[in-house]
């Protein structure tokens, strides 16, 4: 069968993380068929609008839904509809149940690289606080791995898990100034994403903060610019490949439209920690491929 | 139809001339081509029934409403730009409106000077406002400071307010759209003051009223409009009830009202009792007693809280202290609801402002108050009555209308004021509280409402009428109460063979001296500090 | 009154109801524009499929934008739709795990929604707060209770017992564009037909004036927010039937931009006092043909929004337009 | 009038303006015994360096809010602030990239806010449509072109030219603090001393009556639109400057509830009219204390959506409390 049509359900669009992805997808796509039409939408984290948007995908025909699901779980009935009418379903980023493949970063180990990279530095003893985000399967991992680690370091304490900082700078910034201002001495910051992790530092600067360290997740362009210098107190960013894992799960849609089922229906791909010493080997996000 | 020539002063230059002015609001037709001039330094007064086009053609004048193509407006014989208020004020034309027009939340000076502030280095200069405005304000003879917000101004405060903001410009024309509606006749005297001598200055007013006496004691001139059209101008001269009347109505109306006398009903019964009843700002310590079949007027001068006293005893107001009781039992009234379900019911001055639902239809207008009791079960509208008492309160009230289905708000005052007065008389009240029931009203309305009001009170039922003006009350009243500053001032009736007087009212409502120059402080408005 | 005049008057009426009719169906002609050139332009748009699911996306808005056209008449707002929204799906959910009373899960859904407006109503109607911070308040604090109802997870029920309703339909007909068609219906006929309708239109017309002719406002008030409270939760139980799962945090969210703006386009004034059901169902319709036109036609999502944008501002003003041209009455 | 008269009057005039002033300052309390109870609670809100915090937090909204006041005094809403804050915010990122020339980000940013905010003026003005329609149109266009300008991406620049006015302080103050504060003054120069203002206030109170007087109403509404647009492009300079960076979707989203919040619960009236910029300032003060002390306290994020809805209908139900009391004026 000819790769005509695909559409793409992302979380939120206006993260760099997604733009990547989608760019990958279209650029394996356009491989298959140069004459591809492929449709992006933004589901702003509304499980209603998801599945609105994958009805109207059905209804427009396509052969492959890209999905970034908004809701791990309850994205599963959507999905089924979906393959009833005859499409197929991918899902990358975040798993979703039923979909014909999956490709997705270990989110769980995202988070216990990040904060395996605290305890050695700070030597296995010092508090910590985790800047927690939006509660999405990726980052209730990532706290997940994170917590793994440090509770097997019984002198590593959590001050504070519970504050959302919206996964933004902004958010970061606020919920940081509060932080800050809460607590004498911090030793180390683990922020759910890059956004929160810059937000966080900033509040650090302005405050006059640096007894710190921070890590954080994702591998953004703006985290590559802060760890460049190796000044900033973010060290450390358990780096996912969005353009490699959305292009991987369409080239096994792809095989799965041609009747070639693979053999694991699920990948998940290893976060690469990168810092300062490393960050010259690091492909980042916006890399011209 | 062209207006007669007037013989006055056929030399004399005309400082205004309008020609051929046609309005259509939609498919209604309010003018078809009045023609209606004006010369230096006369009063010439509009007068037409009801929806007759009076103020549809000043707002043409004013640019408030742009006229249909076709006529012209003509100033110091040069065409005028018609249809940009900005313009026609700088033409030299002020205009009171009809329906008030001020900000409420703003200041009386502020609203005096709105558009044309006073200013300094660009910047509003307050102090040269007030210093501006406080002259206007005592030659009107107003005793509130400039700086009062107009929000807490009652209705005729407010309309003397706007005549103020008239005089604030130098206009060469002054438009004043029924000014003395909310007036007593102390105001009025004063707005007469005041008009004779902008005739003094040579500027020109047009007046229009539907109170024939000020119209004799006014004009110079006087023009009639007809369902639209002119009918023609009369001289000073030529003036007579009888003529003006014919012209208005375009038949001779002969019977005017004429109060029947009824004599004091031998039993006396009092229906509405009223003790003690204080709102601890504006209204103290009030008494009354109105009988089955009886008429009560009140008087009192503009702001003496008869408005609020009657609001008192309907419980839209929160009384401090005090009893209202009904054929002998006191009740409990809280709230609007409450005084109408015992009976009690109330025609507000404000027919705009807290009567009218202005986008809605006249039949659910008249219906509103009784849509409960007519409903079928659940609730449900019961369209066929409601149809039926629309129909039958626009025949019985001769309401001006094409159909009980069209907007009220596209009705002149005098209609909107019938619509209003039928929606109460749905409600088969023991008790009417009327607040300034012909305000507006044309005299064949007028006539008819007093009709209804005498009707009301042949079959028991006990009426408090409130109005400003003096003669009206006179006409109707068996007995009239005289407010002043929130406090019953005293009680003066008919005895036999001598009807109610004019001059003690006046006096009461004054405090013994008349005229004695500005009204005494009332306080701080707004209560208690 | 003779015959002849009062049957003139029945026929005027007749007129002036159908020029009624014709201001609230403003917005039909750029509904039908809208559908036509998405037809045109994806060749998929009018086909029974596409209408079926564009039916099923209009309808949680539209009962929303129902219970906001109660609200809205009455000159009040009601912006704690989304949050009461979130609630009522999750309550939906968690109670249609019970074993066996899985069902209950609608009921409970629509007395949670119930619930959250009477309070907002209480409060607006009778400590006469304004409804746009009471509102906003709710908005906050009901969702903290969404929140707090699922431990900020998503609870999840793959065999919910209504499950028919979000995804079933009834004679080909989407069961949920039912529930809508029927919550506009029983909209019209309170709002048109009873006495509680024209008393809502009076409140919105003129408070005051309504206030001294007797009408109950605190009540009349208490009303349209219980209604908007109990429609949100209706709509929480639809979307729990839809996706078989709730989201205390993510469902719902600026879900009152979409109802209000329905109302708008239909035609009902901010003011209070002017507006119809009618109209509020046709504003839904056209915000969900946009978002799903667009889709069908392959526009890109940043492109969607700078449209939709424009399509609203310019369907609002050829309405104008139009009504202009007719005279306002 | 005698002496002693004017002398009266004169005093009358000065409880009126005190009166005034206390309606105006009326949230005051609420925000007193909110910093203190954090205080209380925290032993850290009342430090010169959180205070500094606040401030700062509170800065965006309050310049947000000062332009939402002009709007809303006229009887309008702008809901598009937040996108134009977006787009704004995000011409300044890029604008400041530009080699030597990177200063321009902020006027640069503000324009696009006025241009953004005269669009909104003229549609509302000279065409007449309501507000809100008009403003939610432009919340959705103006955020896809946010989008457009970055390709959906975050722009940053870590060495941001004007990054001092986002994070520096002059004399201990913070630069972000000091531009809030001078826009109240500048917006309240406006409101109360120029003839412009009365003309906002007018327009609010009756627009019929401000037309007959010869009002241009139509420019007034122009003015409090670009005067909205302006202050949301200065915010988004200010965004910019404190973040180093600009997203075109996710920044300002929802920051219109926030600063029509602040207004009302600074006692401007929804209709129109009646209201004071100080109130304003109170309001997204009182607005940044709760979010800032929520996290102090250490009150997790489902129990500050609660906490933070109750108390924000708690406090305009004291406010009216109180002034119930007072009586009305
Ligand atoms: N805005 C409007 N829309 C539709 N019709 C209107 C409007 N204003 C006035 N009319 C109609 O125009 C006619 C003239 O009204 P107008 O207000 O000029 O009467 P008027 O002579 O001033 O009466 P009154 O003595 O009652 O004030 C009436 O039939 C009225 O219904
Ligand atoms: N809302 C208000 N707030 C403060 N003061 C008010 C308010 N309404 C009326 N007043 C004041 O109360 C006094 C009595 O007003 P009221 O309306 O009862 O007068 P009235 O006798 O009916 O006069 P009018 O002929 O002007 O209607 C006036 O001095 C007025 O200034
Ligand atoms: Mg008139
Ligand atoms: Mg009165």
């Amino acid at each position: 069968k000819e790769l005509q049509k695909i559409g793409i359900s992302v979380g939120l669009l206006g993260n760099p993380f997604f733009v990547a992805t989608i760019k990958g997808i279209e650029d394996r796509a356009k491989e298959i068929n140069p004459n591809v039409e492929v449709i992006s939408v933004s589901a702003d984290y509304d499980l209603n609008k998801q599945v609105s948007q994958i009805d109207s995908f059905v209804a427009a025909g396509v052969d492959i839904i890209m999905l970034n699901a908004v809701d791990a779980q309850a994205i599963a009935p959507a999905v089924k509809k979906a393959q009833d009418a005859g499409v197929i379903v991918a899902a990358f980023d975040v798993s979703a149940p039923g979909a014909d493949v999956t490709v997705m970063t270990n989110n769980v180990k995202a988070g216990e690289e990040a904060c395996q990279y605290l305890v050695d530095n700070l030597g296995g003893k010092g508090d910590v606080v985790i800047i927690n985000g939006p509660a999405s399967s990726s980052i209730i991992d990532r706290v997940q791995g994170c917590k793994n680690v440090l509770s097997q370091h019984p002198d590593m304490k959590i001050l504070s898990d519970d504050q959302n900082a919206q996964g933004s700078r902004d958010g970061g910034l606020a919920v940081m100034q509060g932080l800050l201002t809460r607590f004498d001495k911090i030793d180390g910051v683990f922020a759910i994403n890059d956004p929160t992790a810059i937000g966080a530092e900033l509040a650090a600067k302005q405050l006059g903060r640096n007894e710190f360290i921070i890590t954080a997740v994702d591998g953004a362009p703006d985290i590559e610019k802060a760890l460049e210098g190796g000044s900033s107190l973010i060290k450390a960013s358990a780096s996912q490949d969005p353009y490699v894992m959305a292009g991987q799960s369409l080239q096994m849609a792809v095989e799965v439209l041609n009747g070639n089922k693979p053999a694991e229906a699920t990948v998940l791909l290893d976060p690469q920690l990168i810092t300062s010493e490393n960050l010259k080997d690091y492909k980042g996000w916006t890399a011209a491929r | 139809m062209t207006a007669a020539p007037a013989p006055v002063s056929p030399a004399a230059p005309r400082l205004l001339e309008m020609r051929g002015i046609t309005k259509t609001f939609g498919a209604a037709r309010a003018l078809s081509g009045v023609s209606f001039d004006v010369a230096a330094g006369e009063v010439h007064a509009l007068m037409g029934e009801n929806g007759a086009g009076k103020s549809t053609l000043m707002k043409i004048l004013s640019g408030a409403y742009r006229a249909d193509p076709g006529g012209e407006i003509l100033i110091d014989g040069r065409p005028a730009p018609m249809g940009d208020p900005i313009a026609s004020r700088a033409a030299g034309i002020a205009v009171i409106y009809q329906e008030l027009s001020l900000s409420p939340n703003l200041s009386v000076a502020q609203n005096m000077f709105l558009g044309a502030e006073p200013r300094r280095f660009g910047l509003v200069d307050r102090a040269g406002m007030r210093r501006l405005a406080e002259p206007i304000l005592r030659r009107l003879g107003i005793g509130f400071s400039p700086d009062t917000q107009v929000s807490s101004l009652s209705l005729g405060e407010r309309q003397m307010v706007e005549i103020a903001r008239a005089l604030t410009t130098r206009a060469r024309i002054i438009v004043m759209d029924e000014p003395t509606t909310s007036l007593t006749s102390r105001e009025t005297e004063r707005l007469f003051d005041v008009i004779a001598g902008l005739k003094a200055d040579g500027i020109a007013t047009v007046y229009i009223s539907h109170r024939m006496e000020e119209v004799y004691r006014l004009a110079d001139r006087v023009s009639v409009l007809r369902d639209g059209a002119s009918v023609g101008t009369l001289d000073r001269s030529e003036l007579s009830a009888q003529r003006l009347v014919s012209m208005m109505v375009g038949r001779d109306l002969s019977s005017f009202y004429k109060k029947e006398h009824r004599p004091p009903s031998a039993t006396r019964r009092a229906v509405l009792s009223v003790r003690g009843l204080s709102d601890g700002r504006r209204v103290h310590d009030c008494s009354l007693d109105v009988h089955a079949g009886e008429v009560l007027g009140i008087a009192g001068l503009v702001g003496a809280g008869r408005t609020e006293l009657a609001r008192l005893i309907f419980g839209a107001d929160a009384r401090t202290a005090g009893t209202v009781s009904l054929d002998g039992r006191e009740l409990a009234i809280r709230s609007p609801r409450d005084a109408l379900d015992a009976g009690i019911a109330y025609l507000t001055e404000d027919r705009k402002g807290l009567g009218l639902f202005l986008d809605m239809s006249i039949s659910d207008n008249v219906n509103i108050g009784v849509l409960g009791k007519d409903a079928k079960p659940g609730g449900v509208l019961d369209f066929a009555k409601a149809r039926a008492r629309a129909d039958k309160a626009i025949h019985d009230l001769s309401v001006r209308t094409r159909s009980a289905a069209l907007n009220v708000g596209a009705l002149s005052g005098g209609n909107q004021q019938k619509v209003l007065l039928a929606r109460l008389l749905e409600t088969e009240p023991k008790v009417v509280i009327l607040d300034e029931p012909t305000r507006g009203v044309d005299v064949g309305a007028k006539s008819e409402i007093y009709r209804i009001v005498d009707a009301l009170a042949a079959r028991g039922i006990a009426i408090l009428a409130i109005s400003s003006d003096l003669p009206e009350i006179i006409g109707i009243a068996d007995r009239v109460l005289v407010m002043r500053e929130g406090r019953i001032a005293g009680e003066v009736s008919a005895a036999p063979g001598r009807p109610i007087d004019q001059e003690t009212i006046m006096a009461l409502s004054t405090g013994g001296v008349p005229e004695a120059g500005a009204r005494p402080e009332l306080g701080p408005i707004g209560g208690t500090p | 009154m003779t015959a002849t005049d009062s049957a003139a008057s029945a026929a005027r009426m007749d007129k002036a109801r159908f020029r009624s009719a014709m201001t609230a169906l403003g917005m039909l002609p750029v509904l039908v524009i809208l559908a036509v050139g998405f037809h045109l332009l994806s060749g998929r748009f009018l086909t029974v499929n596409n209408l079926s699911i564009v039916t099923q996306q209009a309808s949680i808005n539209t009962v929303l934008a129902a219970g906001m056209t109660f609200v809205i008449l009455t000159g009040g707002i009601d912006l704690s739709v989304g949050s009461i929204l979130a609630v009522a799906a999750m309550v939906g959910v968690i109670v249609s795990l019970w074993p066996d009373l899985g069902l209950l899960g609608i009921p409970a859904a629509i007395l949670v929604g119930l619930a959250c407006g009477l309070a907002n109503g209480v409060v607006i109607a009778f400590l006469k707060l304004p409804p746009f911070i009471v509102t906003l308040g709710s908005l906050t604090a009901v969702r903290g209770l969404a929140r707090l109802l699922g431990g900020d997870t998503t609870v999840f029920n793959a065999d919910l017992p209504f499950a028919f309703i979000g995804n079933g339909t009834l004679f080909g007909v989407p069961w949920l564009a039912i529930i809508a068609l029927a919550t506009i219906l029983v909209s019209w006929f309170i709002l048109k037909r009873t006495v509680l309708g024209t008393w809502i239109y009076a409140v919105g017309g003129n408070v005051e004036a309504a206030r001294l002719t007797g009408i109950k406002v605190s009540l009349v008030l208490l009303f349209v927010y219980a209604m908007s409270g109990l429609l949100a939760g209706l709509g929480g139980a639809m979307s729990a039937a839809r996706l078989y799962a709730a989201n205390g945090l993510q469902l719902g969210q600026a879900y009152e931009l979409d109802a209000i703006a329905a109302v708008i386009l239909g035609g009902t004034s901010f003011v209070g006092g002017v507006g119809s059901i009618w109209g509020t169902l046709i504003g839904a319709l056209i915000i969900a043909v946009l978002s799903n036109g667009l889709i069908l036609v392959g526009v890109s999502d940043i492109w969607q929004y700078i449209i939709k944008g424009l399509v609203i501002i310019v369907a609002v003003a050829l309405d104008r337009y139009r009504l202009g041209g007719l005279g306002r009455t």
